[in-house]
């Protein structure tokens, strides 16, 4: 039974969502430390403040990451809570689990942890909150010799990939969003487990444009399904848009009073290229000057397919605002194959191509993005060895001041001033 | 035998990474993997995804705190063992997918889930708001500005018939970041909550010395506010740093680099709210949360001010946005000014950039529309 | 008959559009020192350079404008242009002229000048291009008595104001353009003439939005012509447009193959706010969600008119690219009624304002644009004591990094490190 | 009698300010003013402005190269003498308008201008390229990278055709500058003509010394570029600056500031080419000019390089572009990479932004076209 009063927290029993506090009660019949994480918390909501110590390094040997340190700031009213170490468990690609596997993992943690978790991380693990500083080595080693399981990263390392769940289960996937996780996830366990980076890079992966993992917004390395050919036209399916015998948007929308679909308005009107048009009851498409913007596909998924020959653009050096303000990633490589076949090998180029750059001008604590700003991109491409190519920008240059080499310069940059000043006085 | 603390190193085994998520699919989704034809969304938070082969995978999206215990995730095993061959996936939302492979097992799955109160509601899709990504606030952070599970929470409650209904426009993405770091794509979501400090770092010169690198202290600040200074700590001189309050922007990097610099505050620390970011490249191009509401205060434990200003700019879009449109595309449309005239939301001088890209922010044209704000001027 | 030979410049003699070549050789038969004008230019087309000296501090008594001085560097070659400085005289709004008083100007620059000109300057002036320092006081004294005219300004100074014909022949002009753009050249003479601001600064002043005197680009205080209630239509001249009674744009198409107009493609589509729409054949205009773009009244001028309530937007700091890139004036006050009847005291006031605080806080060679880049727009609105409004930005700022002020903090900033210590052990 | 150079200041008179323009109206426009109700444009360079009275003002527009002699104002003052009661305008893109009020005067005044060969070409209205607003140039400035009266004359030369005729999808407005400090609005021209530098600044130690303020010359670097330095001139060692020409971007601000510093150069300098910018509200805001040719050769008299950039960008939008769209709105509505494929103009590194906001024109979208750019990655 409860071992603190938690007045506040209490309120957060009621209403429709599944509340965590109901949740966490429940598990401290079992695992008692959780009353404290209650108690805690509780003294949180009624200091409007946290009560977690500045980090602490702990870790397991070997790994310069994998965990996140963290002491309670009150550990005499909450001895339970005293150390309350995240340990981050990589995720399987696309998040799917067996209940074995899953009854195992939560097997582990109450030996070993408080029994909270969080399903999962923003970037994608396992997190397994709270434990103490004793019990990380034997947790890690259950998870590696029971499991045949490991740590995610943290610190300034190559943080855990995560994707979409892509060919999986979605029918606009246009590589194997899983695969290529998976696989650039083992080939790079040294980097993900042994910080030797000026910060963290984070890979994602999302099948289509549609970008179901933020990678574009949260990815220092993000490759994003896309194709080169055109549209796939179901045109039968097309007419029976029309005719409304399909829902559009595969019902999405169903709650609302949106009337009869209406192709024009919906669809070819709102194209970003108005690059659609009917011929007669024949829905037209210059793929010539479409963006691939999926707007198309995603209201009419039985009238219309990516290209089917698929890949991807890669993107980089998205990050959160800390500190020059908040990126996206940039259009670095508009198309590329994506394929287990060779192992990625093109994509592990692009990798460490930017990775040799990076960790050579990189400062410390610089994200990818960040020194690309520094440097400017002219200079990104350039060191990168890439074509400029007016897809990496959205506009030219407006500004006149343009950084010309000598060598580019005819007659160089020498010249003599007496010279110049016999033909003009001073 | 176990870990053994004699001998650690022993047999110890490193490096093999995530198990192969192939070990975990369901067998519909195993068969059929890359030969899907299409979806359909057949009630909230019910998705059916057809195959070339006509097999049909039927998923069933369940919203969860996130913040869970492993008896709930025991639950969750029980319920996939008893209808989807043991196996589920959780969303990159943290949402829960029970997967059958045909329609008939999909009502005896939702009638489980019913049975089990309101700890497994049913939606998450399509035109509606899904579940809130957030981060971890007072339950585990040092830094943060504000709680996580308990706004969201209280923001859940409050629009759960959003999230079990497809009335809206288009999908709402909510994300919640209790500091500046912004854990999440909080800086591209419809509707952000993000926390905030208010207050310049204290400098705890008992304790600097040792736990912080001055010189790392003084690089962290973008604004170049931490200076190398000097203070007496019981009788001798040290080394130690100052703040110039008057150029913090309170990002509490500092702290971040330094423990010694902490700068939550009860009273200083609340809540910002920006709208009309997005990811997908769906029509627009991602665009970035935009700072509306600078500042609500720190209320638990339901937090009414976030939780209202959510909902008032929900229901002013619901209201006014036209079909496929997102937050942001609408806000756009009708102009700025329309969207702080139409969700109500006073304009402050907090909303005007002042940092590194603020020109491009500047309205460079006599393209406005007059609204309550010009009223001084054309009254 | 030619002093030098022009090989190359007489190249500039054929073509169809007037050659100023030729024009130069016809001067220079009565101002022999054209001559080496042309010859001069001759040899900077040979030699792809200027043969101009830097600068040169030449005036008039009590001015610190409204010349340009300019000498050859290769004077021995062109004596005729050893001297070459320019004589900045202010134009009289929008540039109408007598031709007794164009006429008595030519006599002038006969007499002292070169009697080549710039009808007109960037900036507005006649241009009186090239003299001798001799020549100048000689020249103003003429200018002065016999004319009734004066300089305009160069330097740190006010700048020539210079405006569109406004009223006095276009439909659109939304108040007095010129008259406005007299009254206070003539109210500002002394910050014309005596430099006393950090750098130069820019009056111009548009009718209508159409800007026809780009103020919006290159003036540090941009006045320009807008309404506050609803555009007038005349429904009948609508329907004459519809059924082709009336050229649409005024003709301003005539040339192309663009087919019959038609109202909805090129007026209802076109609109930015799509605020317009035919009721039967009445057009509606929703004219709360008009930004006064004038593409319909462009497009059918007879049938749209602005709204009867005029007045102007004043936009602020715009200039060219040296040093921080090209600026655009930025909205500042959205609408103000500019009227000879209170002698536009209301716009003194909003131009003070901003002086004051410019000639304060600007520092040397700072065009206000760069000041309020500078210190940020949020402190320029709040020294000027204007509302902070939506419409003075294009959309809320995306970075979340807010000068908070001490007094808007509950509790204010200063706060004991050991009374937290107390309740948070470090 | 005149200026006396004994006693320059007796009855001397200032700060008189211009003449007032209403003694310069034509009766027609006197008697109008302010009761316009529309005008019409009956052909290329003649307007028709109809006023509430019922009063009509012909205006006859005639092309003028700007560089003018007093000869040739004078003959304009005999037209308009003859034709105009004695009253004529000019544009602020330096055109010449010759007013009559009614329509029965135009023939016969077009018939003047035509008989004096090709001094007064009539044209510049509507869709079509008007008089280029240009600057000073060799003919009499210090800074000049490139001339402007010669460049323009070759110019119109080869465009004279849509000087004279209405049949470009919109107005196309051509500007130069003969250096970056940009006199005129070239930095929102549909296509603005510029001339750069490309060497750094030399410095003239004989001279250096009084004639420039080094601080001044040193502050006056928006790179930093420009450090104070010692050298030596003849046998004594005198304070000087020294250039990092690494950092030197050729904005010539050095120059202005430090006659010492000169850096034009006969191959260094010429011609960039930005397209794009328009200046009105029509439609969309303005919108700055965009560099799309980085550097043409100057190449007197007549410039080839620059007169066929200009023809083939004006030629590729005649062809492509939309009723009522400037050059910027059809290149934003193809995308920037279709318009450097229609225009045929190698994209360079050069057109990517370096400078202070450059991360605002970074593409963060996978959504772009496929162009002849992109064959290296699909074919
Ligand atoms: C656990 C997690 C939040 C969550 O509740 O899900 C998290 C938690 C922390 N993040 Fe994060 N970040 C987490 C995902 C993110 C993301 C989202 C993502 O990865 O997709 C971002 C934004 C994307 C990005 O990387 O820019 C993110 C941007 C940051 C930043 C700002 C980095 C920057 O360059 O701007 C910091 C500050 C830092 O690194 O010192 C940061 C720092 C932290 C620290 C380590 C606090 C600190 O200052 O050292 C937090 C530890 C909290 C704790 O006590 O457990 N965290 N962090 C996420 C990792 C779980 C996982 O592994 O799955
Ligand atoms: C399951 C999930 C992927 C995963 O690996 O877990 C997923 C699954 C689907 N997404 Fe997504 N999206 C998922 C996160 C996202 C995200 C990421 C996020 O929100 O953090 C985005 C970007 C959000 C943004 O733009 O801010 C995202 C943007 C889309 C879009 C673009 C919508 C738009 O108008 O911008 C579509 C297309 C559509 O909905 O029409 C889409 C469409 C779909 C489809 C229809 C794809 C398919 O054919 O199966 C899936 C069901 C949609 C639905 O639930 O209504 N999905 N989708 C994620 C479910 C999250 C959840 O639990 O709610
Ligand atoms: C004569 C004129 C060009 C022309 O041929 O029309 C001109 C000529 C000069 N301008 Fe200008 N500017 C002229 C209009 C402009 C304009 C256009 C305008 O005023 O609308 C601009 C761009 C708008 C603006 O002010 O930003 C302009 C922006 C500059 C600049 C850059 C100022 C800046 O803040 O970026 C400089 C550099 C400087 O001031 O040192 C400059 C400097 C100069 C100097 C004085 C050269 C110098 O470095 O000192 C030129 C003297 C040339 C000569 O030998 O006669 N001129 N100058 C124009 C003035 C004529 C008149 O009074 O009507
Ligand atoms: C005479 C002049 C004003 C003056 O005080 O001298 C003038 C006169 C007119 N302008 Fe203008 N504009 C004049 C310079 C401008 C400028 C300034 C410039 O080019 O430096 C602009 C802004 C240019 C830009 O946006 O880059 C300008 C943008 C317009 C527009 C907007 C067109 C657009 O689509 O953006 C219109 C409306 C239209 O043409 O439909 C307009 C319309 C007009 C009208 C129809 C106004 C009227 O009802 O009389 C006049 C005749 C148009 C024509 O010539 O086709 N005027 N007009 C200027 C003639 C310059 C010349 O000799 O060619
Ligand atoms: S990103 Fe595309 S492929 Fe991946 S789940 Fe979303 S819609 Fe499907
Ligand atoms: S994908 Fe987007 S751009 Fe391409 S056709 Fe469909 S709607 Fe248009
Ligand atoms: S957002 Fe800030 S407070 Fe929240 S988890 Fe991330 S770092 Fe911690
Ligand atoms: S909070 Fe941020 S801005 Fe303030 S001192 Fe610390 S690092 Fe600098
Ligand atoms: S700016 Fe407007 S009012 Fe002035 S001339 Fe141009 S169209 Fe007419
Ligand atoms: S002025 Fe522009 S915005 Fe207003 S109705 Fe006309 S076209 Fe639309
Ligand atoms: S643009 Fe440069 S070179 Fe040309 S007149 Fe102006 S300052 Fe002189
Ligand atoms: S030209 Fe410009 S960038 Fe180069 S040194 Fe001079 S001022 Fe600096």
């Amino acid at each position: 039974m409860a071992k603190h009063d938690t007045p506040l927290l209490d309120e957060l029993e009621s209403g429709p969502w599944p509340s965590f506090v109901t949740d966490i009660k429940r598990q401290a019949e079992k695992k008692p430390e959780c009353w404290d994480i209650l108690g805690q918390l509780e003294l949180s909501f009624k200091d409007r403040i946290t009560h977690w110590k500045h980090g602490g390094i702990v870790g397991v040997f070997g790994y310069g990451g994998g965990i996140v340190g963290r002491y309670s700031d009150v550990p005499a009213q909450f001895p339970g809570v005293e150390h309350f170490h995240t340990v981050r468990v990589n995720q399987p690609s696309s998040k799917y689990y067996s209940t074995e596997n899953l009854r195992h993992l939560c097997e582990l943690w109450e030996r070993h942890g408080s029994g909270m978790t969080n399903m999962h991380g923003s970037t994608g693990d396992i997190i397994l909150l709270g434990c103490r500083t004793e019990a990380l080595e034997p947790f890690f080693w259950d998870l590696t010799h029971e499991m045949g399981q490991d740590l995610g990263g943290s610190g300034s390392n190559l943080r855990t990939p995560a994707c979409c769940l892509g060919q999986s289960r979605c029918e606009w996937s246009c590589f194997d969003a899983e695969e290529a996780c998976h696989h650039l996830t083992m080939h790079y366990q040294d980097e993900i487990h042994r910080p030797a980076f000026p910060y963290k890079f984070k890979f994602k992966f999302s099948g289509c444009p549609n970008d179901c993992v933020a990678a574009l917004a949260r990815s220092d390395f993000a490759v994003i399904g896309t194709w080169k050919d055109n549209i796939r036209i179901d045109q039968a399916a097309v007419k029976d848009y029309v005719a409304g015998n399909i829902v559009s948007g595969g019902g999405a929308h169903a709650g609302g009073n949106w009337g009869d679909f209406n192709i024009k308005k919906e669809v070819i009107d709102l194209c970003p290229t108005n690059c659609m048009w009917m011929e007669g009851d024949e829905l037209k498409i210059d793929d010539a000057e479409c963006t691939r913007c999926m707007h198309c596909l995603n209201v009419m998924p039985r009238a219309l397919r990516p290209g089917a020959q698929q890949g991807a653009s890669i993107c980089v050096g998205a990050k959160a605002p800390i500190l020059d303000g908040a990126q996206f990633a940039t259009l670095i490589i508009p198309f590329i194959e994506v394929s287990a076949e060779n192992e990625f090998e093109n994509v592990i180029e692009v990798i460490e191509n930017i990775w040799d750059w990076w960790m050579e001008v990189g400062k410390n604590r610089e994200r990818v993005g960040e020194t690309m700003m520094r440097v400017g991109l002219p200079t990104f491409i350039k060191v990168m060895g890439i074509e400029p190519i007016p897809q990496h920008v959205k506009e030219p240059r407006s500004n006149p001041y343009v950084f010309w080499q000598e060598e580019e310069v005819e007659g160089g940059w020498d010249r003599d001033i007496d010279e110049f000043r016999a033909r003009h006085a001073a | 035998m176990g870990y053994d603390p004699e001998n650690p190193m022993a047999d110890r085994i490193t490096d093999i990474g995530p198990p192969h998520y192939a070990k975990f699919y369901p067998k519909v989704i195993a068969d059929n993997k890359g030969k899907w034809l299409y979806h359909e969304i057949t009630q909230p938070g019910v998705l059916m995804h057809k195959a070339e082969s006509g097999d049909e995978c039927w998923t069933v999206r369940v919203g969860a705190a996130r913040l869970i215990s492993i008896e709930l995730i025991r639950e969750m095993c029980d319920i996939a063992d008893a209808h989807c061959e043991g196996k589920l996936r959780f969303t990159t939302r943290n949402n829960v997918e029970f997967m059958v492979d045909s329609k008939d097992k999909v009502q005896p799955l939702m009638d489980d889930l019913a049975s089990r109160g309101n700890k497994f509601p049913v939606g998450g899709t399509g035109a509606g708001v899904t579940n809130i990504v957030h981060t971890q606030g007072w339950v585990h952070c040092h830094t943060p500005a504000t709680d996580a599970s308990g706004v969201v929470k209280a923001v859940m409650d409050e629009l759960f018939d959003y999230f079990t209904s497809m009335t809206l426009p288009a999908q709402v993405r909510i994300a919640l970041a209790c500091c500046l770091n912004m854990c999440g794509a909080v800086h591209a979501s419809d509707i952000a909550i993000l926390g905030i400090h208010r207050k310049p770092p204290m400098i705890d010169n008992n304790r600097i010395t040792g736990v912080c690198e001055l010189p790392l202290a003084v690089a962290s600040c973008p604004l170049g506010a931490v200076k190398p200074a000097k203070a007496e700590v019981n009788g001798e001189e040290i080394k130690t740093v100052k703040v110039n309050a008057d150029r913090c922007m309170f990002c509490g990097n500092c702290y971040t680099m330094c423990p010694a610099m902490p700068l939550a505050d009860p009273e200083g620390d609340g809540i910002a709210i920006l709208v009309g970011g997005k990811v997908s490249n769906a029509k627009s191009a991602p665009k970035f949360s935009k700072l509306v509401i600078p500042f609500l205060p720190n209320t638990p434990p339901r937090w009414p001010e976030t939780v209202a200003a959510c909902k008032g700019i929900l229901e002013a879009y619901a209201k006014d946005a036209q079909k496929y449109e997102r937050i942001g595309e609408w806000a756009e449309r009708i102009g700025w000014e329309k969207f702080f005239e139409k969700c109500d939301i006073p304009f402050t001088i907090k909303s005007i950039d002042d940092y590194r890209l603020a020109y491009d922010t500047w309205r460079t044209t006599t393209q406005f529309k007059y609204t309550s704000h010009t009223a001084t001027y054309t009254g």
